[in-house]
């Protein structure tokens, strides 16, 4: 589903990726570990083509990032969920329509949008805060808006940035288990995470970076 | 689409300062643009009006007959240009002078023999007039053989047309000038806007939305900006027109001014037409 | 303080459009009010100059004696507003008549008796003219026993006093409008700003900043953005004048108007103060 | 130190914070924890008079927050270093810049700005990120920044709001140990964290909120 090809990202003579290869198959949930500047949000970025690669490749679905069309990249996107680090919610929309505009900006009609923001909310337990901003939410409920924007779609590839740093366990279980559920369903899930209590005792991949550089890869 | 319609309202509303802001320096710009037209079809009006005043004094030779008058007054009469001939006789030429002396027409009282000269007063039609025409007329009757000699406000023909000329010029240079700062206008204002939402665009990219989708709101946005400072316009320019002949009333010249609504009422559209263009400038092309 | 100066250049910089944008508003709004400072000082000027060219015309008793006509001239010269008194004998009276009626002049042949008035020219002292003290000298003159008659420009006298009292409250309206529309410009200018660093300054209260340190960089900014608006209303102003002049140097009346360069240089001045005073509304109080 | 009587914070007819009635000493350090949406950073919010309580008051170091005058509260602010959930940093600004407003607000001359920044800088390893933007740092980097910040100026009280959401153990627990120095000090600290390793075998108070309210407070 994902390849990564001799990838590496340059930020002012500073690497912040470093010669990845990596092959995520298909219906995969793999988790990225590091410590604090590894390169693993970097790592996600290229995928969603936040950023593109200085040298390598990443083919997405048979799509080559660094050849696509500009104009083809909205749609490559469309079909990502992102959970990003620093959540990107608009501070003027409701919590409702945050997670709305995932779905408008596809084009879905108002009435599904309607169901599908509500099960998402369901699924991260905020329904009763969808018509509050998101500034006076707590900063784990923000974080559970984004996660429920990032699935609201049911996206092929899902990717998740630190999903549960500001979480306490019990709502992180729940969300490791909304993951779980959708990974189930078909979706390729990558987790970038600080937290060895997500993988630990999973049996799933978990890849771990180092200054940039993948330094070697267990089992959780 | 309804959508889209109501990011843009809701846009305008947060934003309402800027656009208030904005909406007034166009309004404002187009309040110039409107004293421009003001003035310069006021002078048109103006010098429209001057043939109705305008006239040629033909004086005629002392010795013709009245057969031969009538001749030349229906060969004047003929041409192209010509909408009326008085003719005045010498005694009538002598009782206009006598009542022009007023108190001092007793110097008159002693002479017998009628010393002035029988004459047309020539009418222009008004249509027809322009500066050149009625010079080539006069040329064309110097050489008739019944006339002894041509008066006209040579002058004033040429300061008015001159006048006209300058004015126009002057009305197309402001008016080009307001178009191209009324452009500026909004395309800094909607250059600000989109700064302003940076953060907020690049998160709709990183949804997935498209260039069109980005940009829908803006290019409302523009337009109604453009199309607000229309109506602003349109408000400036009529407190201008009432307080120019309201305090100009009892000011010969000013009291007589005409109002030219139907350029007015375009305003909106053309500001709608210019926030659309700014808007356009100012998005430029949307990298991903 | 010098951190606080640094902050507001920088701040001026990053946000160039918007402080582009309202420095040229400001501009617009002050030349305008050049507009109207020109147009009120031409024609003050030139009505200034009218006392020049206006006389009293003082028709005499036909009777007097050239003892009398001496006693009377030297009474109207010790009038305080008289300037000068000229006598017009009515020998030269009539040799004028005639060369006024030029052609005509012949009409004038067979009179021997001359039957006009003599009369003095009185011209008025140019620094003290005013409508109210002409009218009250003729009232006073009008008694005199040696006075037949008196003939001066009325109507045209009411007619420049009017027009003169129009434009200056059409200039003080215009002055008070702009001063309110700069106000206007600056203070949403600077709410502007404000809203979109309210993240910012929310920030600076967080760790400890006073209202004064989070007033101060938007006081200098405003004030700047004032400045500059002073700045390009002078460049407007020139570049209109330059227009006006250039393309109205054929046609009389605005070939000799005057630039009040002087009124001009206080622009930035003006902006300046302007600005600070927006900025004091805009900012409010500042809560924490 | 801070003694909390009595407080309530109530958003909307929901209360965020309800009757928490608390003492912290001078010199101590004590943890806040609960779940997603508790009220820990509603509570320190109270502290740093972010907020006002709607019933009840807050006595710092004998002020009395609530009858406090708005002028003073800049003043009482700068005794006061917090670490923010959501960073607040200044995006505009160098990293640099950033640390050295908090002592630029207090009126400190550049010259010793420039050693306070840079020691503060050096604690949480990002010396050589001084000149970087804010945007251009790993979401570690940033909580780090802001860190930084909150303790440049050696402030009587710290408050720290989830200060290692974004961190890797390892950075964790030199953050901690930045904290457990300067609290040696005589800083009065509090920190709010879900995450039960920060506290766990430390000996040291762990205050516990649910819904709200103190539902106990036990030994970490
Ligand atoms: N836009 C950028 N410009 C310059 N440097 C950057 C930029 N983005 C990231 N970096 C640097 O690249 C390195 C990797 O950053 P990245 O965000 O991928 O780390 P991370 O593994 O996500 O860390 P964290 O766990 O702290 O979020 C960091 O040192 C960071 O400072
Ligand atoms: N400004 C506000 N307006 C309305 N509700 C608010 C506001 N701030 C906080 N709340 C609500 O108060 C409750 C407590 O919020 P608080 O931020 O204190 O939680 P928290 O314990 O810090 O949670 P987290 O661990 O997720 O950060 C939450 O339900 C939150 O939605
Ligand atoms: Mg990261
Ligand atoms: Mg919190």
């Amino acid at each position: 589903m994902i390849t990564f090809s001799n990838i590496s990202k340059i930020y002012e003579n500073h690497a912040a990726v470093k010669d990845i290869n990596l092959q995520i198959n298909k219906g995969e949930l793999v988790f990225v570990t590091g410590a604090s500047g590894a390169g693993k949000t970097t790592l996600l970025k290229l995928v969603y083509v936040a950023e593109k690669p200085d040298t390598g490749s990443i083919v997405i679905a048979g799509y080559n990032t660094s050849t696509l069309k500009e104009k083809s990249i909205p749609f490559l996107r469309r079909n990502i969920g992102v959970v990003f680090q620093d959540f990107k919610l608009l501070s003027n929309k409701t919590v409702y329509d945050n997670i709305a505009l995932a779905l408008r900006i596809r084009g879905v009609q108002e009435g599904e949008i309607k169901n599908r923001v509500s099960n998402a909310l369901k699924l991260v337990n905020l329904r009763h805060r969808s018509e509050s901003y998101p500034l006076t939410l707590s900063g784990g409920e923000q974080q559970r808006v984004t996660i429920a924007r990032a699935i609201v779609d049911e996206p092929t590839v899902l990717l998740a940035d630190e999903p549960t740093g500001n979480l306490d366990s019990g709502n992180a279980r729940s969300i490791m288990d909304i993951f779980r559920e959708i990974n189930a369903k078909g979706t390729t899930i990558m987790i970038a995470t600080h937290n060895h209590d997500l993988f630990r005792n999973t049996g799933l991949r978990v890849v771990q970076l180092e200054e940039g550089r993948l330094i070697g890869e267990t089992v959780g | 689409m309804m959508y889209l319609l109501g990011l843009a309202i809701k846009s305008i509303l947060r934003e309402k300062w800027i656009n208030l802001l904005t909406s007034i320096t166009i309004g404002f710009s187009l309040l110039i643009l409107s004293m421009t037209i003001f003035t310069v079809y006021n002078i048109e009006g103006v010098s429209d009006k001057l043939p109705e005043k305008f006239t040629i004094m033909v004086y005629l030779k002392d010795d013709l007959s009245s057969d031969e008058i009538i001749k030349a007054q229906s060969q004047v009469e003929g041409k192209e240009l010509v909408k009326e001939v008085l003719y005045i006789s010498k005694e009538k030429a002598f009782s206009e002078l006598k009542s022009n002396l007023k108190g001092s027409a007793f110097v008159l009282e002693g002479i017998e023999d009628n010393p002035l000269s029988p004459s047309f007063e020539v009418k222009i039609k008004k249509e027809l007039f322009s500066v050149e025409k009625v010079e080539s007329l006069i040329d064309i009757l110097q050489d008739e053989p019944y006339v002894e000699d041509i008066d006209y406000g040579r002058g004033f023909l040429d300061f008015v047309h001159s006048f006209r000329t300058a004015m126009r010029a002057v009305g197309i240079f402001f008016t080009l000038l307001i178009v191209f700062a009324i452009i500026f206008v909004i395309y800094s204002t909607v250059k600000i806007l989109f700064y302003r939402r940076k953060d907020e665009i690049e998160t709709y990219k990183l949804l997935g939305a498209t260039a069109g989708f980005i940009r829908a709101p803006f290019l409302i946005e523009g337009g109604v900006i453009g199309f607000l400072g229309g109506l602003f316009g349109i408000a400036e320019s009529y407190a201008f027109y009432y307080v120019i002949v309201r305090l100009g009333h009892n000011i010969p010249l000013i009291g007589f001014m005409d109002f030219p609504v139907q350029f007015f009422a375009v305003l909106p559209v053309v500001g709608l037409m210019l926030g659309l263009f700014g808007t356009i400038f100012a998005l430029g092309r949307i990298r991903f």
